[in-house]
């Protein structure tokens, strides 16, 4: 009873932060046909130096990381992407007026990973002082490639099945090889190398760090804004994705938040981890998933998973998830 | 003194836009102009006023000049059966005239 | 096989594409192409080389296809009539083929 | 005698500014033909720093304002708006060969405000170490709005009467509308809200008032070469447009003083106070106003009202009127 | 009621850019429209998608309508000789149909 | 024997730097096909950045100077820029396959100068801590334009004799302002007039500099994507282009130095300032020659001109020539 009076005050007290102000701010803009428009020059750039500063922090520090303790909350990553797109799959899939293409795009996106709600997880963690392992970013593709990879392979199976055509094996290395070409992992995997090799303390610190919060304030805009111009798509689909789009960030999250958890126990993984695991988990991919999913689940109608996941999807993981597994984290490590 | 050509416009988004390129350039045409923009189609709206979050769906609008109409159509027709079965796009053909026509 | 379309194309200032794109909508074509640019008409010259102080006056050039040439014609008159009497603009109405019928 | 030498000297001393270098730099580069250009989006990117920027400090500080003190400058603002229009309508407005609806828009853009030129005004008190009331750059809408609205309801009557035309309200509550959505104002009132709700003190510091100066020493650039390049468009016109650009910003910015003034007797409104409401009064709209006033007077002919804020409007505002009303604050309250 | 007219289509760098334009306001176009793009030739390929380096190699599509067919021809042909015998560019020809006459 | 030791050390030690880091990062990011991309709004406003402050450092620092020391030093760059294109001239355009034009106009572009890999010079020498004059960087037009010019005029005799056509004077005058005019050298004059004229230092510590090394870490990560891209250009002209442009670079620097050794003996220029003149002779202009190039000799391929500064030269300049003259200078001047 008491640590649900903790936890909901938590949760309350997070809910006063820059991230979501501007975050609702965006959306509220755009509901007034307000015509600031952050340009989309600046957007591609931030997204960049975002993904860029948490691989040069990260790159930086794991030189001291201890290796054992990456491989089983990597492969609990995996898993969970995995696991996501299963669920997706039996549960919206299954669905009336849901086609199956579109159930196993959308939790796809859901299963890969959004860039923008992690860096806005580690600001979060950040300012409530809960440290977490400088490799814990990088669990990102670990979550985001799988994910991407199980939805486009049941998709082509159904595909097959129901025209009977024939077919060799589905592309799995050029599904990957599309996943770390996109222009945020492409960020955050040159930043850990250089970070990792070069160890640019200083320029890390003097520029990409300096620049972080407040480029993300900026990005929390921009996604309030899309969230709400997407929500025209989102209605024009079955009503279903809406509520998964609403209900599957949480879920997935506690799922993340349970198998970080074990990591906890097994390795020591840090209650940042955790957290970290566990939004990883809740959020959707809005960069470079849409297009690999379109490309591989041609078929898929764009709407449905591209409305579900910026419209409603995203400011869920941001506004919901992050406050809820921050306060999660603070009742359950007593921080 | 002006030739009879033919201008076929393609316009795709642009995660297609390398395939279709490609094909450009395997079936002969001597060149191509690229512009971006957006639109609206029976899917989703694109649109530059606000940053895209997936680049990829912006559109690309892909013209290219030929002198030799019945090859010119024959492109078009592949890039529509190649592409345009499953993915979002349209392909028009306007007759033109054009000056050099060693260039084309 | 190709068939005879009409492609209408409307250039106008920025601060009027709402309502065009709306009206083009509404009167049922079936999508429309969207670039940005710059001009010179009557009026002010827009430049994209250097940061215009006022985005509203940049100019967007829309372009629809239509099957019907008639229905096409008519929007162009609407559009005409209802922003560029008053307002800088132009409309401009070109003879073309598209691939697959159905589209349009 | 003597205050006139040190009214002087002031106004001489403040010319050696960063902000009127690279104002009068851009002017010179356009006029050199020199390939230089700020892209469109890093100078949308700097409108909304800036005008975030100034919300954000306003919001922060205002929690802590007295609120009496802020009716009184907010209702001359708005006076001083009206009382623009209508000496720019019957001044400018029956000069010869001048158009009745050129001169209400040309006339509404002046009584409007530049959020540049605001900013501009803030750096300049800044270094001179004079105060201000945190919430003095919010005054902004209050002279805008009202001399847009008057502008525009001016010209709507003049047509309606010259054509016999019958007609309703003129939609006063449309532009209202219009203008708080234009970007500029929706960055500020943005920045306001958040930082009134969420004190984000250190994202402010850290970011958007770390980056102000520099960003406004680019966009002074841009309004050079701005300038320049619409000197062209002045030249199409009456020249009585170019006379009333160079005279009515300095008689605008002395009735904003003089209005200011007379808020220092009566509510203690501070010296750098009057100087803003003064450089509001002298400057004109850049951003949002055109639009509004070619949407609300489609007669009026886009190349005088540009013409004559963009080309000479604005260079005046900035370097003349911004040191001159600094100099004479600093003579009249003995700083 | 819509009126024959004709679009030329100029399509070069945008080094050329300025001079081109010059050259149409003397021949007496009634304005212009400008569009930025990429492209391939002969020569370079340009792209769009990352930064250009040389931005002056960059493509502009600049297009006029003239009501007068044979003068918008002539200047299409002057375009051709003075800019593009030493330059890359292209020029195209197409008839098109524009509603209020009085504008062009 | 123990020098050259110490030089190939130092040379390594240096080769472990972000610069190259970025740099051989974009490489292999366009490499891999990786869909990440610097927007172009950004990359020019980058190199505005760097341009105005480094002119405006020189600009601040510039009162201070000894302008007897200037004199020596801009001659001799003049003087390397044109021996670098008659070079050119008689090696590159003698070899079978190339063309008299193509020849020229890489030379004038090899001869002309490179912002960037000047930017990337001045870093790595703050790095080593080896100081230079501040006006140093000034000497860049005074290499860049008479290469330019050499080349052009080269040329157009060169095509004069071939058609037999009769010819005026070439435009030197129209050279020389088309390269003035050109967006780096715009940048840097009016960085050095405002800093001369208004010592903006706070403007230029708390923004210019404080962004400098960050945006040039993102400005090589853009030049090394171009030099992948612009591999293929280069394979299609002959292979002589590519031979030229990997050994010329470090000729030039050669020369370049032991100009500038000369200048140390003479008026004594520092060693600093020595390394910089032999890197601004290694390297290649990227901005503003190659229109000016095209312009002036418009029978050049640009794909050879292009293809060999972009895809090789400027590579090499920066990793290659900065290092390595460094190193010279330390164990020449006993660093
Ligand atoms: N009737 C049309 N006229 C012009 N452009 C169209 C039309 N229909 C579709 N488009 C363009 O083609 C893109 C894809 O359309 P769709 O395949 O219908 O989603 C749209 O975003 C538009 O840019
Ligand atoms: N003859 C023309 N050819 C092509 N575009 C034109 C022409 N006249 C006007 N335009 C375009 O229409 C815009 C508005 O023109 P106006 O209404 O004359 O001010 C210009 O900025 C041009 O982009
Ligand atoms: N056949 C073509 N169709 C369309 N555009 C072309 C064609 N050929 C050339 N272009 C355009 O003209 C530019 C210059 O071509 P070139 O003079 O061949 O280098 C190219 O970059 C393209 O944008
Ligand atoms: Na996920
Ligand atoms: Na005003
Ligand atoms: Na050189």
């Amino acid at each position: 009873m008491e640590s649900l009076a903790s936890l909901v005050s938590s949760f309350v007290a997070q809910l006063q932060s820059a991230t979501l102000a501007f975050l609702l701010g965006g959306f509220l803009l755009a509901a007034t046909g307000s015509k600031l428009a952050i340009p989309d020059a600046v957007y591609r750039f931030i997204i960049f130096m975002l993904l860029m500063s948490v691989g040069l922090d990260a790159g930086i520090e794991v030189r001291e990381a201890d290796f054992d303790q990456l491989a089983l909350p990597a492969l609990l990553a995996a898993l969970i992407g995995c696991v996501i797109v299963l669920i997706g799959s039996v549960t919206l899939g299954r669905l009336p007026k849901v086609r199956r293409e579109d159930a196993l795009a959308t939790s796809g996106l859901f299963g890969a990973v959004s860039a923008s709600t992690l860096a806005a997880a580690m600001v979060a963690l950040d300012e409530r002082a809960i440290p977490f392992e400088a490799w814990a970013p990088a669990l990102y593709p670990f979550m985001d490639i799988p994910a991407l990879i199980l939805a486009i392979v049941l998709a082509t199976l159904h595909k097959r099945k129901s025209t009977g055509e024939q077919g060799g094996k589905v592309g799995v290395g050029a599904i990957i090889a599309d996943s770390l070409r996109g222009s945020a992992l492409s960020a955050l995997l040159l930043g850990l190398a250089i970070g990792f090799l070069i160890q640019p303390q200083d320029l890390y610190e003097g520029f990409y760090d300096l620049l972080f919060r407040g480029f993300l304030s900026i990005l929390m805009l921009v996604l309030g804004m899309e969230a709400y111009s997407r929500l025209a798509e989102l209605r024009s689909v079955a009503q279903w994705f809406a509520a998964y789009a609403v209900i599957s960030p949480i879920l997935h999250g506690l799922i993340g938040f349970a198998a970080g958890y074990l990591a906890h126990i097994l390795v020591g993984f840090s209650p940042g981890g955790v957290v970290l695991l566990a939004v990883i988990a809740a959020s959707n991919s809005d960069i470079s998933g849409p297009p690999t999913l379109r490309a591989g689940i041609p078929g898929a109608n764009p709407s449905a998973f591209i409305g579900s996941s910026t419209s409603l999807g995203t400011p869920i993981a941001i506004a919901v998830c992050i406050p809820l597994f921050i306060a999660l984290a603070e009742i359950v490590f007593v921080l | 003194m002006a030739f009879a050509a033919t201008t076929v416009t393609i316009i795709a988004e642009r995660f297609l836009q390398d395939g279709i390129l490609k094909l450009l350039e395997e079936a002969g045409t001597s060149g191509y102009t690229l512009t971006e923009g957006s639109g609206k189609g029976r899917h989703l709206t694109r649109t530059h006023e606000r940053p895209s979050l997936v680049r990829d769906f912006d559109i690309v609008r892909i013209e290219f000049i030929m002198l030799d109409g019945e090859k010119a159509r024959a492109i078009a027709q592949r890039i529509t059966s190649e592409y345009f079965a499953e993915h979002s796009g349209i392909v028009s053909i306007t007759p033109t005239e054009v000056l050099r026509p060693e260039r084309f």
